[in-house]
């Protein structure tokens, strides 16, 4: 049913839903993109037909937008679906391009989320000892629940993606660009980094910036940090440094360092890595005891490194048996 | 047949590449499971490269710079006295032993050391087994 | 031999989930299962970060209403420092969250809620979404939902940064103060929101209660439940959805127990089915008695209805008279009519509009103590907000470090597992009927007991929400008779 | 990665490297790796037809890469360089891998040491191809010269280069120029005055006009490179003049010398507390003054010379000073010649007589009838007092090597022959102008054998005793090299300085500043119109360690880029 008007798909795989948030936040521009499109599958607002998805010839889609990672088999088999029935897909927010923050579940085996969950929290049914199980026997049937894979991946692990909107969620100004360059096929090279900047967020970030020493850190409710100077500069760990712009710096601008959700830099292998050489170079001392010291500064430093970005890091996740 | 640990060494031109290749000219002995990678300064060693070859399937990765405030480019190896510690305590959170990061000074006079450093590593490596990081990227198809 | 219908997934809300009917011979419903498939483990990943950090991870839970995770554990978070917030940065906060409620109800009524009504329950599929609404209310009135939801987003980004995936709340107060420029800025939406407010009850007034066939819907249909209510309330009983005492009302109106925050876990269990990712709280000292309704019965909403149910009143005159005109129509207080749901999310949408404007004309608003430096690390702290689907509990603790080592948390939605269950097997029993196989209006009927719920998934299981095709399959005999499929 | 055309030679190194290594399963293997479309094994790669070999096969099969798999690259990689570049290969297209240093010597043959040369090459291969073409920078010569210390090296280097009409800024600390030859009275084997061999070059330096002595400075900072040099000079003389003076040079020349061994340290001796046991130096002051004679005034009737005092002792330096011994045989003959009836014995481990004419020297010692007594390295003489009644001052106790004895030798007088040491300052030096120090604390020279007078930092040389123990010839021959090698320099008037720098791609950086505070050469500059940084790149000396802090992988390091050196972690791993 492709006719003159963009074909338009929006998913959310493992997702919180801020990505389509992030979309209804262009306001009225969505009544534009509707005009422009017909939005053939968006579950948080549309009651698309899954079947016409499958029914779709091979890239009937001129536009998928996935938003989310994978986590689990419906994840992967509607990001192929997607993938084949779309021409362009998008994997889109910080989730879909990275991870995103459920990614640091990678840092830990599933076991223990499960019976953290089930078992120990302190609200637990006294006693219990029953695990939500894939195949359970309910009358005679079987009621199944999808079982989750050990780790999150982001979408280019699955599926070959077109572009990557970062952001978690993405800034709506970005989203509308982006919009914008697919209705009117302004579309940089495939694999491209698009909605973002090509600079990391101090280019966009209002706050002063100097040399920099560092011979302590501290986290942000220890000090009354100076609006005007770089939080850095201030021994407030900030990812802005290592991280791609494009938000327009709402954060820091805020009072609230970065955390990286832009993602690294163009490029930049990994983004944690030269976060953790560009923070600890600047310390301002040569000795390996005060050093140490001074590192105790930074608890949980992976934590933030890869605050987004643990399955797109190098190493993906623990290796922890 | 006994494991045989891959190790990795980045080493600074002028001090440790130096002392590696004294152990040459007076041909001190030393196992074979090191391949070395020559940089400028230790302070050239992104800590991306050490992580890049434990994912490359290194079981193993030394660095070796001049001795504190023995550095050619005067305070080079002060940057990587301070990034490794913390790589070390990054490493730690994914699951990667100790032992499989280390950090020496070797001068151009220490052609001994570095071989008695490349000898031990790979006897505390071969006792710690191999490294599962490779193995652990390496599921290209989703794990269930 | 039976057969067995799925709706896989459920649509227009926010996560994921899936019900299964189990037929007889006859046709009759046998059993329904109303399933989550997710887990994602928040609880386990925020353990080892710093505690401070935990306002900006659990937001991820959910992105359309990250403000409440932020809310609730900002106030955990203080509470491992030992409590003292600076007195304006709670101002602040709360004027935060109206701003907040108000876009949530706002997209959950107009974008989720209004197709049911504006719409026609059985309504075509494809247009029955958001802009068919505006479709059918006109592009003039579309706009205008579209533009004050911006606005109430808009509010939140003046004042704490950021609109979604909030940032603002620090321990002991926030990132940043409200400058008198940016109040000035805020003064006129505001006073616009609160007119779409009262524009919203007018429509709900005209399309829903004008209409004969949703009010019998309403009052007569399957959507009732003998269970309980919970919610927070003030001082006063009024409705308060920052702060205060949870209370818990019978569906008679008596008092079953009020409880502090850190006592939540004297009041409130969690039972764990091996068939869903989603746990089902009750009330614990009751224990748990399976889904059961019934003066007795250990289950409990928490939705906008059961705020309204568990107060006396409204914070605010001008929702006050909403609270007074929605009950006497209903002819009780409390009321047990599950799809009032969407007429009590309008009430309490002019109480947030109310207080936004009392906070504009606070002259101490726009001051700069917004921040006290904690002191100290006490270890453990409990935040309670009224989340827009539901109360919702952040429970942490963290060692002398302030590094934390536990997080509990019991969301808005979880609440609601177990009604929903309920009620979702209610309908089905009554709508699909021995011999006529289901269609599409009965199941979105069946969805529309649900999504007066407004459940939220991706909040409930703090979990990595698995996505599934909505399939219906019809079977005999393990032969599959009937397959048709939608949306997800 | 587009694939590049590569030559790939393994050498054999005569059997250096063929004895451990299989060299042709080596050249086989690399055969197959993208890209390798020549890959030989031969048995001296640095050879001229070794060379030939290569430029050969750049021409006639067009390659576009080279790959030497032979010894260090701090050995001949400049060798293979200059071959690709007459083949009209830019050298930076060459890469080694060494597989002789850190493969055949340090490892036992067989499969294991063939594996890793295997790896080696590997990872050479994958580097080399992401090489890129570089042009060295062309900087000019600034003809002038800054020589640190008086001494005898500093003097012959500055007379050297000013006799060939370049400027030569000589740096004294002290307020005489000499040095340690200027405490010296007569110079072993020949006798000769040192007094008068040194007031002629005083005098030539002093007066030559192109030399300006800079007496009581010294050097506070040197910046800059090769050629192109300022150094930062304090004048503390409260003579006429700034106290703070910056002058050009290209090239520097380290002539600090050395400082003698401190006698006090070692107790058995009894110096300090027996006043006639004293330093060859105070020997030298006594020498000069004409007397040679006791506390009290008596001349001497017993004269024992001690070697070894502080050198060649597992206690204090393990080396060996190089002109005690001779300098011994001279004072036996300065003290015969003043004192006929003096007894003068010599206590020594082994004579040391290498130098030229140092052997009929020491015959011609023995003839006048010195006594030579022989201890052993690790044991040592003691001395004490003499009782009343013995006919001296002093008894030496020695176990005689020679006639196995327990041997008391009388002494009225006992010079130690103290040896030299690195000045306390040498390390401050180091740091000046940065160069490194061995174990013993002497300057570090580029190589033992093939380059002793030039360090690890371009134009800056070193002569004369602060590189190791020497006797004048050699340090004048020393200096006088260093010299040479400078005149070299600037007679091409041009010098060509390496292409490896840092350059910040300005698209990439955002001005976050984080890599302004890590350049130790301060190369790296902020312009606040532009909100960028930008590298100097004359001033980097390519350390790299801004390319590894900066967050945006905005600065690229020259031949040290992070795709190279992740091929070659590929490589390695492969």
């Amino acid at each position: 049913m492709a006719g003159e008007k963009l074909q338009i798909a929006l998913y959310w795989g493992a997702a919180c839903g801020g990505c389509d948030v992030a979309v209804l936040d262009t306001n009225e521009f969505i009544l534009d993109v509707h005009a422009a499109a017909d939005i053939r599958l968006w579950p948080i607002a549309v009651d698309g037909k899954y079947s016409d998805l499958e029914a779709m010839e091979d890239g009937e889609l001129d536009l998928a937008i996935f938003d989310g990672a994978v986590r689990n088999s419906e994840n992967e088999h509607i990001a192929k679906l997607l993938r084949q029935k779309s021409k362009v897909l998008v994997a889109f927010g910080s989730c879909a391009h990275l991870g995103g923050i459920p990614g640091l579940a990678n840092l830990m085996p599933r076991d223990e989320i499960m019976s953290v969950a089930y078992l120990q929290n302190p609200s637990i049914e006294k006693g219990n000892v029953t695990l939500p199980r894939p195949e359970s026997g309910m009358n005679g049937a079987t009621l199944t629940i999808p079982e989750f894979y050990k780790r999150v991946y982001k979408l280019d692990d699955i599926v070959p993606v077109d572009y990557y909107v970062p952001g978690c969620p993405p800034a709506a100004d970005q989203v509308k660009a982006v919009l914008l360059a697919v209705v009117t096929g302004q579309l940089p090279a495939p694999g491209s980094v698009v909605g973002a900047a090509e600079t990391a967020l101090c280019d966009e970030c209002p706050r002063t910036k100097n040399e920099k020493k560092l011979t302590s850190f501290h986290r942000p409710w220890q000090i009354m940090a100076d609006p005007e100077v770089c939080l850095l500069e201030q021994g407030v760990l900030c990812a802005g440094v290592a991280t791609r712009g494009g938000c327009g710096a709402r954060c820091p601008s805020s009072g609230i360092p970065c955390r990286g959700c832009y993602g690294p830099l163009p490029g930049v292998v990994d983004q944690g890595a030269k976060l953790l050489s560009a923070v600890v170079s600047v310390i301002d001392s040569n000795d390996p005891d005060e050093i140490d010291h001074i590192l105790d500064g930074l608890p949980d430093f992976t934590g933030f490194a890869y605050r987004f970005s643990t399955p797109a890091s190098l190493l993906q996740r623990s290796v922890r048996p | 047949m006994s494991f045989e640990p891959r190790i990795v060494g980045f080493l600074c031109n002028w001090c440790s590449y130096s002392g590696a290749d004294l152990a040459g000219t007076s041909r001190i002995h030393y196992r074979p499971n090191v391949r070395v990678i020559r940089v400028m300064c230790s302070a050239r060693i992104d800590p991306t490269f050490v992580i890049k070859a434990l994912a490359e399937g290194a079981d193993g990765v030394l660095v070796c710079g001049c001795h504190p405030g023995d550095c050619h480019y005067s305070e080079g190896n002060y940057k990587t006295m301070r990034r490794m510690p913390l790589l070390k305590r990054m490493l730690e959170d994914f699951g990667i032993e100790e032992e499989r990061v280390r950090l020496e000074w070797v001068s151009a006079s220490e052609g001994k050391r570095f071989a008695d450093i490349v000898d031990d590593m790979t006897e505390r490596l071969r006792a710690l087994g191999p490294s599962r990081v490779k193995l652990a990227l390496a599921y290209d198809a989703v794990e269930r | 031999m039976s057969r067995k219908i799925s709706i896989d997934p459920i649509t227009r809300l926010e996560g994921h989930g899936k019900i299964e009917i189990f037929l007889d011979d006859s046709g009759a419903v046998e059993d329904c299962y109303f399933q989550i498939p997710e887990l994602r483990g928040f609880e386990r990943f925020v353990v080892g970060r710093p505690i401070e950090e935990l306002p900006r991870l659990v937001t991820r839970i959910c992105g359309v209403c990250p403000a409440s995770h932020h809310m609730a554990s900002a106030k955990a978070v203080d509470g491992c420092f030992g409590g003292e917030v600076a007195p304006l940065a709670v101002k602040l906060r709360r004027m935060y969250y109206n701003a907040h409620y108000i876009h949530s109800h706002i997209a959950h009524f107009y974008a989720l809620a209004a197709p049911d009504f504006v719409l026609g329950p059985d309504a075509d599929p494809a247009i029955r979404n958001v802009l068919g609404v505006v479709g059918k209310v006109g592009l003039e009135i579309g706009g205008a939902v579209i533009a004050s939801r911006g606005k109430a987003q808009e509010i939140q980004r003046i004042i704490g940064g950021r609109s979604t995936q909030d940032i603002w709340c620090i321990p002991g107060g926030v990132a940043k103060g409200l400058r008198t420029e940016e109040l000035e800025q805020i003064r006129p939406m505001v006073a616009e929101l609160y007119d779409f407010t009262q524009f919203s009850l007018q429509l709900f007034r005209d399309v829903v209660l004008g209409n004969p066939t949703y009010l019998d819907i309403i009052a007569n249909g399957p959507y009732t439940l003998d269970v309980h209510n919970m919610g927070l309330v003030d001082e006063r009983n009024a409705v308060d959805f920052y702060d205060g005492q949870v209370r818990v009302v019978d569906f008679e109106g008596e008092e079953i127990c009020r409880y502090e925050p850190h006592q939540y876990a004297d009041y409130v269990a969690e039972h764990v089915e091996p068939w869903s990712y989603l746990k089902f709280p009750y009330l614990k000292q009751r224990g748990w008695n399976g889904f059961v309704e019934g003066i007795d019965t250990s289950i409990y909403c928490a939705t906008p209805l059961a705020r309204l149910n568990v107060a006396d009143r409204m914070a605010t005159p001008k929702a006050q008279e909403g609270f007074e005109e929605m009950f006497s129509t209903l002819g009780a207080h409390p009321s047990r009519m599950l799809l009032a749901q969407h007429w009590a999310r309008l009430v309490e949408m002019v109480q947030n509009a109310e207080t936004l404007q009392l906070y504009c004309d606070d002259p101490e608003i726009t001051g700069d103590a917004f921040r006290v430096i904690p002191q100290q690390v006490t270890g453990e702290g409990f935040g309670i907000v009224e989340a827009m689907r539901g109360t919702l509990t952040h429970h942490y603790t963290c060692d002398e470090n302030a590094i934390c080592t536990s997080a509990n948390l019991i969301v808005g939605t979880t609440n609601n597992n177990a009604p929903i269950q309920m009620v979702t097997r209610k309908v089905a029993e009554t709508l699909i009927k021995p011999g006529t196989d289901p269609d599409q209006g009965i199941l979105n009927m069946i969805e529309m007991a649900f999504r007066a719920f407004d459940p939220c998934y991706s909040c409930a299981t703090h979990s990595l929400p698995g996505q599934m095709p909505l399939r219906v399959t019809v079977r005999r005999g393990g032969k599959v008779t009937h397959d048709f499929r939608r949306g997800c | 990665m587009t694939e590049k055309r590569i030559g790939v030679y393994v050498c054999n190194c005569g059997t250096n490297i063929a004895n451990v290594v299989d060299c042709d399963a080596v050249a086989e293997a690399a055969a197959d790796l993208p890209g390798v479309v020549v890959s030989r094994s031969y048995k001296y790669m640095c050879s001229n037809p070794g060379q030939e070999m290569i430029t050969q096969d750049i021409r006639d099969e067009q390659l576009e890469r080279v790959v030497v798999a032979a010894c260090s690259p701090r050995m001949h990689e400049p060798t293979f360089r200059r071959a690709a570049e007459t083949a009209g290969l830019n050298p930076y297209l060459v890469q080694m891998a060494n597989i002789r240093e850190q493969c055949s010597w340090v490892h036992d043959a067989g499969e294991m040491a063939t594996e890793k040369a295997k790896d080696l090459v590997r990872a050479a291969v994958y580097r080399v191809t992401r090489h890129e073409s570089l042009e060295r920078l062309s900087v000019d010569m600034c003809p002038h010269t800054l020589v640190l210390g008086g001494g005898i090296a500093g003097m012959s280097a500055a007379l050297e280069l000013a006799d060939a009409g370049k400027r030569v800024y000589l740096v004294e600390r002290t307020k005489a120029l000499g040095g340690n030859v200027a405490r010296v009275d007569l110079t072993a084997p020949y006798l000769d005055s040192a007094r008068d061999m040194m007031t002629d070059r005083v005098t030539r330096v002093i007066e030559h006009p192109d030399v300006s002595v800079m007496l009581e400075s010294e050097l506070e900072k040197l910046e800059g490179f090769v050629g192109n040099f300022k150094a930062t000079i304090s004048h503390h003389s409260s003579g006429e003049g700034p106290p703070i003076e910056v002058v050009d040079v290209g090239s520097v020349i380290v002539c600090t010398g050395y400082k003698e061994f401190d006698a006090s340290r070692v107790t058995h001796f009894g110096y300090g507390k027996l006043p006639d046991v004293i330093t060859s130096f105070e020997f030298e002051g006594m020498l000069k003054q004409g007397r040679i004679e006791m506390k009290d005034g008596r001349l001497p009737q017993y004269v024992a010379i001690v070697h070894c005092v502080g050198s060649r002792s597992e206690e204090f330096h393990g080396y060996c000073s190089r002109v005690c011994c001779m300098t011994a045989l001279k004072y036996a003959h300065e003290v015969k010649s003043a004192l006929p009836r003096t007894y003068v014995s010599d206590v020594y481990v082994d004579m040391h007589a290498f130098g030229k004419g140092c052997e009929d020297f020491y015959r011609r010692s023995a003839e006048v009838k010195t006594l030579f007594l022989m201890y052993g390295k690790g044991d040592h003489p003691v001395v004490r007092r003499a009782d009343p009644g013995d006919d001296c001052e002093m008894l030496i106790t020695v176990d005689e090597q020679l006639s196995g004895e327990q041997i008391e030798l009388p002494a009225d007088l006992i010079i130690l022959m103290v040896g030299m040491e690195a000045r306390e300052d040498s390390e401050q030096v180091t740091h000046l102008v940065n160069i490194s120090q061995d174990k013993d604390g002497w300057f570090i020279e580029s190589h033992p054998k093939l380059d002793p007078v030039a360090t690890t930092t371009d134009g800056v040389y070193i002569a004369g005793a602060c590189q190791a123990p020497k006797d004048i010839p050699d340090s004048v021959a020393q200096a006088r090299a260093a010299a040479a090698r400078i005149l070299g320099k600037i007679s091409r008037g041009k010098l060509e300085i390496d292409a490896m720098f840092a350059a910040v791609n300005e698209d990439l950086c955002s001005g976050c500043r984080v890599c302004n505070e890590i350049c130790p050469y301060s190369a790296i500059e902020f312009d606040a119109e532009t909100k960028r940084s930008h590298v100097i790149s004359a001033l980097c000396k390519a350390c790299g360690a801004c390319v590894a802090t900066c967050p945006s992988a905005a600065i690229e390091a020259k031949h040290f880029t992070d795709e190279q050196i992740f091929a070659e972690i590929a490589g390695v791993l492969a």
